[in-house]
């Protein structure tokens, strides 16, 4: 990847260091638009670390320290000129266990574009339901908007979060793992949602279960010990890996 | 076989070895447990014995020792009015916590989200060191350097001792109380939802004011009334800078005084059974009655406390 | 007003509050040391207190206040470390158990004034123990009692379940488990803990001004037989400590250098404390890293 | 409550006039050979404690059987600790009656070891040096407030209590006053002597009283209806401020305690001990008072 | 499952309720000896739970309460007269996350023995070499036994941990997902330690990697919401599953 070509959005040996420890070791990856990329890999080997410093939440990290670059139309992310603030706005993110906040429905997904400036009453009403729509969560929530998120299911939950992170429109999805704490029904109904969402946005899945990496990504990239390992088309990738590693891992052989 | 052996030797025995290691360890434990409770049941019977004598056997109308503001044990004409001296409780702890509710709010947030993991390791043992500083310390320098300073600022006016030199002295006793209190509550916040916060571009002041500190409201609110009842309790630091007059607090640099002043300054002067030491034990059972109803507070905020 | 700016000023007011509160403690100890320490002398912390004279030291209240910690220690510490362990280990999730953590709680936050009038109307006067070195270790280990529990259970429940299991794998008794398994791995922050407490006790004055009294007896320190009334270690003498002696000449007492003998106490009170913390801290790290055998600190 | 005080002055009579007419001291009246042994357990009082301590530490140097612990505690703890046979003797700054019911007052007997005087204090800047009852009875009931009101400075006037349950407080307010007042808005309370000194000499207009002990050049004394504060006025009956510092023994005293009282009757005590520390020597009385206040003599 | 039939050692209408929650219903079970039986099925299905009311560990937690019947050698160990404290030491356990005591390695052998009577050092010192010979640590530790176990590999700890189940001469080995935590050398190892020691005595494990169970087991048994799906020969479990659901969970359609 080089930098005069500008990706739309990818990395360039992006390293990112807990305290001396190298967790994830020197990156270069594009992720193409209106596509899901997934990364898999045996566990600790840098996956959630290197998704978490494409909005830069390890700057919440206080020993994390993330070299390289992160481009995404032609301007660095990890710049620390770029405002980290700004460009969470348009890189959304969904977590392995839900974290719905502490408040209503409506609240969880209303709060974010109150935030960015959006005031009025009615087209903060339409951003919610909008949100909920995209997330497939809107005909089990509408009569209960004003209820605790917390009163949820754990797969409405996570579908809310979803929704949450739509609410502010972003144009790219990271999501860790956003389904291995749920049941094979909502599991399904995610798998759907990444599936569906893919078609307006691009769309980063960390999943440790590789038939989903199967069934829902276009790409996926194959990690180890913080090293990017294997980077393909997922059909090339599960079929036909070209390395010796990542076969033994998607055969089964560890993890 | 070996095992066997020796499990066969402990049958025999009646009891296997671990039924009698269990049966001491339980006996031990249920004991020590026993004698906690022991002990607060005697304080609450044996305080609450000697202070309701007052109205008892002594006839002081319980009316006149809540709501009278007359208070003149010695008197010719005696009267037992407390309100001066509950008022004074009330209105320097409160105002203590006035102080160091949100300085302590601030350093916790300081320690868990401004600096995490730095100012943890600076503020955490700042913290420590002034909760291990005895009262009696606190109450020296608040009568050696606070009390002359309020004075010189209150334009030699006044000597300095009062509610305000009180409840300062008092603020800096609860600051840890309540700092450790929040900062454990904002430690306990699941790392998501400070994420989803930052992940849908808000920033840490927004973070902070619109998602942690509503959410963690109950716990914070936790932290100040157990500083209020710190405040509440705290004898020696109060009675040193109060200045000890037996009035209603008017103003922040009138003298006033507090359940816990009184008594320590008259206990040791009155005999026992009269009725102007019972009234102090009448006193003492407030303070045990207040600690109640902190604790039924805080229990009802533990309640509420979603997390 | 723009998010950034809020975020800058409220982030700003923060910084600004803990640095306050860091600036309040530098002061106080500044104050203390600078004012206590010239005080102190090795004349200051071994001859005799005055009562109406100036230039009287604090060596007997060193003495009481350290043998009064110890006294303490000896009844809190099994005490405590039987409630904590029953917190931790045996205690059902039940109403018997909310029952028993509502006694910790309100135990623990009973002002200390209202535990040491206790201890006057119950082991100075009833059971005649008089202004004694016993009825003040007792007040001292109630008060402290409350919080003993918490350090053990607290201690008790970061040791990872795992361990407890492991053993009950083993087919141990559970007894055998707390004692041979999980407190070797409490023990650390079990020690920690109970030296910040002691710290706590050291400078407890409201408690022990109705139980161990605000006078010490002449003392003869070559009299270690604790039946005699002149020796330091008889627990029915009365005894002042350091921090009750402070409050006394700054609120009782007739001598002329209060302020110089409170500043100097004072000064040695917190160095104590520190000194308390300090060790705590190493010696918790020590236990840990003997039990270990590992580096690796928490 | 008459009947209890006057058993009490009697048993001290005898005693003071022995103190007065034989020299040697009480404890070589003991046959050499029954040596006194015990301990005495004296309690109460924090203003008599200084004083009971030093004749305590003497007495036990001259007899090696015998221990004296002195603890503090307060003139009711020592009344009531005496009067519950837990002490054998109880220090107190007041006649007994004033603290215990009669009938336990009656039980006890008094052994008045000295006197102590009360001068009312003002900072140098109040520009008065006499008040009479009348004046001080109007500053300490806050009926003047500046003064100028009383012939002084144009100050405003801040008062500087002692405790409801203070001894000293009792006895000025008795014997100064004449009357209990109650505390006046704006005023202190400070438990320690020490204090109140340093507080009225360090603020303009300030006004409380001290032991005699206390005074020195940093206050000013006032003399009361024209009378100064002087121990040679308080013998003489002349300056009405003072008031007996009292031993209660539960009963007559026996052994160790009675020769420790006696001891503290002796010449050799009253004329060193008790002089040194301010106090004034009981046999050195010309007056003599009962607990209702009235002069005897 | 009959009791007539009094079966060495199984289940019979186990159930385990959390609350009154029901997380593991009325299982019929039975482990042969001399063999490895692999517990399967998605997060949350009860697997867990099942192993541990096999040597009632599930005494220890409050909510939990187990009812049915275990038998072994004709007993029930359910039975709430059976001592729960001896039947552990016949049925040995070792978890997830390997837990050895803070204490030296030697110690953490010689706990168990110790504790039931063997006194003389010699046969102690028998006794953890033997131990750690079974569970293939010997060679790797035997020069620094005094040392804290902590200091060994996660890979060590765990067969340090199966050393010292075996301490205590255990007739079945629990084992709840002994290889999850550990890196691709160390679980072939812990994987080949299991066929060694299946010679011996009896093995149930739990494990969420289907290629391990069907590497080491002779029989797998799939649950699900509490239930016990299909337990049967494990070449015909992941070859031709009678039951619809198990087909679609080795598939990885969920979970
Ligand atoms: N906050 C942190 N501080 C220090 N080290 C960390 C931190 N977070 C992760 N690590 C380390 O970085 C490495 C990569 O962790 P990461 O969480 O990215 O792995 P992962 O691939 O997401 O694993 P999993 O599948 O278990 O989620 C691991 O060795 C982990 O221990
Ligand atoms: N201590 C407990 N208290 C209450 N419920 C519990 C407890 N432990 C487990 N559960 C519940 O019991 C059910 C079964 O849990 P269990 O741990 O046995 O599943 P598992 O199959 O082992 O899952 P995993 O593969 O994630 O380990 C789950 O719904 C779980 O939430
Ligand atoms: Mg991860
Ligand atoms: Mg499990
Ligand atoms: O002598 P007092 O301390 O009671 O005034």
């Amino acid at each position: 990847m080089q930098t005069s070509t500008q990706p739309r959005f990818g990395t360039e040996e992006l390293s990112v260091f807990y305290g001396t420890n190298e967790a994830v070791k020197k990156i270069n990856m594009e992720f193409p638009d209106k596509s899901v990329t997934a990364l898999i890999g045996p566990s600790g080997c840098g996956k959630s670390t290197f998704l978490r410093s494409l909005n830069r939440m390890n700057d919440e990290i206080a020993s994390a320290r993330v070299t390289g670059r992160i481009w995404m139309d032609g301007e660095d992310l990890n710049d620390k000129n770029t405002d980290a603030v700004t460009l969470r706005q348009k890189i959304g993110m969904v977590w392995q266990r839900p974290n719905p906040f502490y408040k209503s429905i409506y609240e969880n997904i209303a709060f974010g574009p109150r935030y960015h400036g959006t005031r009025s009453k009615k087209q903060l009403d339409e951003i919610v339901e909008q949100s909920l729509r995209r997330a497939a969560l809107w005909d089990e929530v509408k009569d209960r908007l004003k209820e605790s998120a917390l009163s949820l299911s754990g797969g409405q939950q996570q579908r809310l979060c979803i929704a949450r992170a739509l609410s502010v429109s972003p144009q790219i999805l990271l999501l860790d793992e956003p389904a291995s704490a749920l049941d094979p029904v909502s599991t399904g109904k995610v798998e759907e949602l990444i599936i569906e969402l893919k078609k307006e946005l691009r769309i980063v899945i960390v999943t440790h279960n590789m038939q989903q990496a199967a069934r829902v990504s276009d790409f996926t990239a194959y990690f180890y010990l913080g090293n990017l390992i294997e980077h393909d088309n997922t059909t090339k990738l599960f079929s036909n890996p070209s390395n010796q590693m990542t076969q033994e891992y998607i055969m089964g052989r560890f993890g | 076989m070996e095992n066997n052996k020796a499990a066969a030797n402990n049958k025999r025995r009646g009891f296997a070895r671990h039924q009698r290691e269990d049966m001491i360890g339980k006996i031990y434990t249920y004991l020590c447990v026993l004698m906690l409770i022991v002990v607060i049941v005697s304080i609450v019977y044996f305080v609450a014995s000697k202070g309701l004598a007052t109205f008892i056997t002594d006839g002081v109308s319980p009316f006149e020792f809540l709501f009278g503001t007359h208070w003149s044990p010695d008197g010719t004409n005696p009267s037992f009015g407390a309100l001066p001296f509950i008022a004074g409780s009330f209105v320097v702890s409160m105002l203590a916590a006035l102080i160091a509710g949100p300085l302590s709010i601030c350093a916790a947030l300081f320690m868990t989200e401004i600096v995490p993991g730095k100012g943890k390791r600076i503020l955490q043992p700042v913290i420590e060191l002034l909760s291990g500083i005895p009262s009696v310390v606190y109450g020296f320098i608040g009568l050696t350097v606070l009390v002359p300073f309020i004075s010189t600022v209150s334009g030699g006016n006044t000597l300095g001792y009062g509610v305000a030199a009180g409840a300062l002295v008092l603020s800096v006793m609860i600051l840890p109380t309540i700092t450790s209190i929040a900062a454990d509550a904002l430690a306990s916040l699941p790392r998501g939802m400070r994420e989803a916060s930052y992940a849908l571009g808000a920033t840490r002041w927004q973070t902070i004011y619109r998602v942690i500190l509503p959410t963690l409201a109950p716990s914070l609110w936790t932290g100040i009334i157990l500083g209020i009842a710190r405040a509440f309790g705290e004898a020696l630091a109060v009675q040193m800078v109060i200045g000890n007059a037996p009035f209603l607090p008017k103003s922040l640099l009138t003298s006033a005084s507090t359940l816990t002043s009184v008594i320590t300054l008259n206990m040791t002067n009155t005999s026992t059974g009269s009725v102007q030491n019972n009234v102090l034990w009448s006193m003492a059972l407030m303070l045990l009655f207040m600690t109640f109803v902190f604790i039924i507070i805080v229990r009802l905020l533990q309640r509420r406390n979603k997390l | 007003m723009n998010a950034k700016t809020a975020d800058k000023i409220a982030t700003g007011v923060i910084i600004f509050f803990a640095i306050v509160i860091v600036a309040i403690l530098g002061g106080l100890l500044g104050f203390i040391l600078v004012r206590g320490l010239s005080h102190i002398s090795w004349d200051f912390l071994t001859s005799p207190s005055q009562n109406f004279k100036a230039g009287g030291g604090i060596g007997p209240q060193l003495f009481n206040s350290l043998f009064l910690l110890v006294l303490t220690m000896i009844i809190t510490v099994p005490l405590g470390l039987g409630g904590g362990i029953y917190m931790a280990e045996y205690a059902k999730e039940n109403k018997i158990t909310g029952f028993i953590r509502l006694v910790v709680e309100v135990l623990s936050s009973f002002p200390s004034i209202v535990v040491g009038l206790f201890g006057l109307l119950l082991f100075v006067n009833t059971f005649k123990l008089g202004y004694s070195l016993l009825a003040g270790a007792i007040a001292l280990a109630i008060f402290n009692l409350p919080l003993m529990v918490r350090i053990t259970e607290q201690s008790f429940r970061a040791v990872p379940r795992e361990q407890k299991e492991a053993g009950l794998a083993l087919g141990l008794s559970k007894w055998k488990i707390i004692t041979s398994i999980l407190l070797p791995v409490a023990l650390p922050s079990l020690i920690t803990g109970t030296i910040l407490a002691a710290g706590r006790v050291f400078g407890e004055a409201a408690a022990l001004l109705f139980t161990s009294g605000m006078t010490t007896p002449p003392l003869d320190f070559t009299d270690w037989n604790p039946l005699n009334p002149r020796s330091p270690i008889n627990p029915l003498r009365s005894a002042e400590t350091l921090a009750v002696h402070i409050w006394k000449v700054n609120s009782e007492g007739r001598i002329p250098d209060a302020k110089d003998v409170s500043a100097g106490a004072s000064a040695v009170l917190v160095i104590m404390v520190l000194i308390f913390n300090l060790i705590a801290r190493w010696f918790g790290r020590f236990v840990y890293r003997k039990i270990t055998a590992s580096k690796q600190v928490n | 409550a008459c009947g209890g005080n006057s058993g009490g002055t009697t048993t001290t009579e005898p005693t003071t006039g022995t103190g007065g007419t034989t020299t040697p001291p009480t404890t070589s009246e003991q046959p050499a050979d029954t040596a006194i042994s015990g301990s005495i357990l004296a309690v109460g009082s924090t203003a008599l404690q200084p004083l009971v301590d030093q004749v305590g530490q003497k007495f036990m140097e001259e007899n090696a059987e015998v221990t004296v612990q002195v603890q503090g505690g307060g003139s009711g703890t020592g009344l009531t600790q005496v009067s519950e046979g837990a002490a054998d003797i109880g220090n107190s700054d007041v006649f007994a009656e004033e603290k215990l019911d009669a009938d336990k007052a009656a039980e006890l007997v008094d052994h008045q070891v000295a006197v102590v005087a009360m001068a009312t204090v003002v900072n140098k800047d109040a520009g008065v040096d006499n008040l009479t009852k009348q004046q001080l009875l109007d500053v300490f009931s806050g009926k003047v407030t500046n003064w100028s009101e009383v012939g002084g400075a144009d100050k405003k006037i801040t008062i500087v209590n002692r405790p409801s349950s203070s001894g000293t407080r009792a006895t000025f307010e008795k014997y100064a006053l004449g009357e209990k007042v109650e505390n006046v808005e704006g005023s202190i309370e400070q438990d320690s002597s020490g204090t109140v000194k340093q507080i009225i000499a360090d603020t303009s207009g300030a006004v409380g009283y001290l032991a005699f002990s206390y005074l020195d050049d940093t206050v000013t004394a006032l003399s009361y209806d024209g009378v100064e504060p002087t121990d040679e006025n308080v013998q003489s009956g002349e300056y009405p401020v003072w008031a007996y510092e009292h031993m209660y023994t539960k009963g007559e005293p026996e052994g160790a305690t009675k020769a420790f009282l006696d001891y503290f009757m002796t010449e050799e005590v009253q004329n060193s001990d008790v002089t040194e520390l301010g106090y004034i020597p009981v046999s050195s009385m010309e007056v003599k008072r009962d607990a209702e206040g009235k002069v005897v003599q």
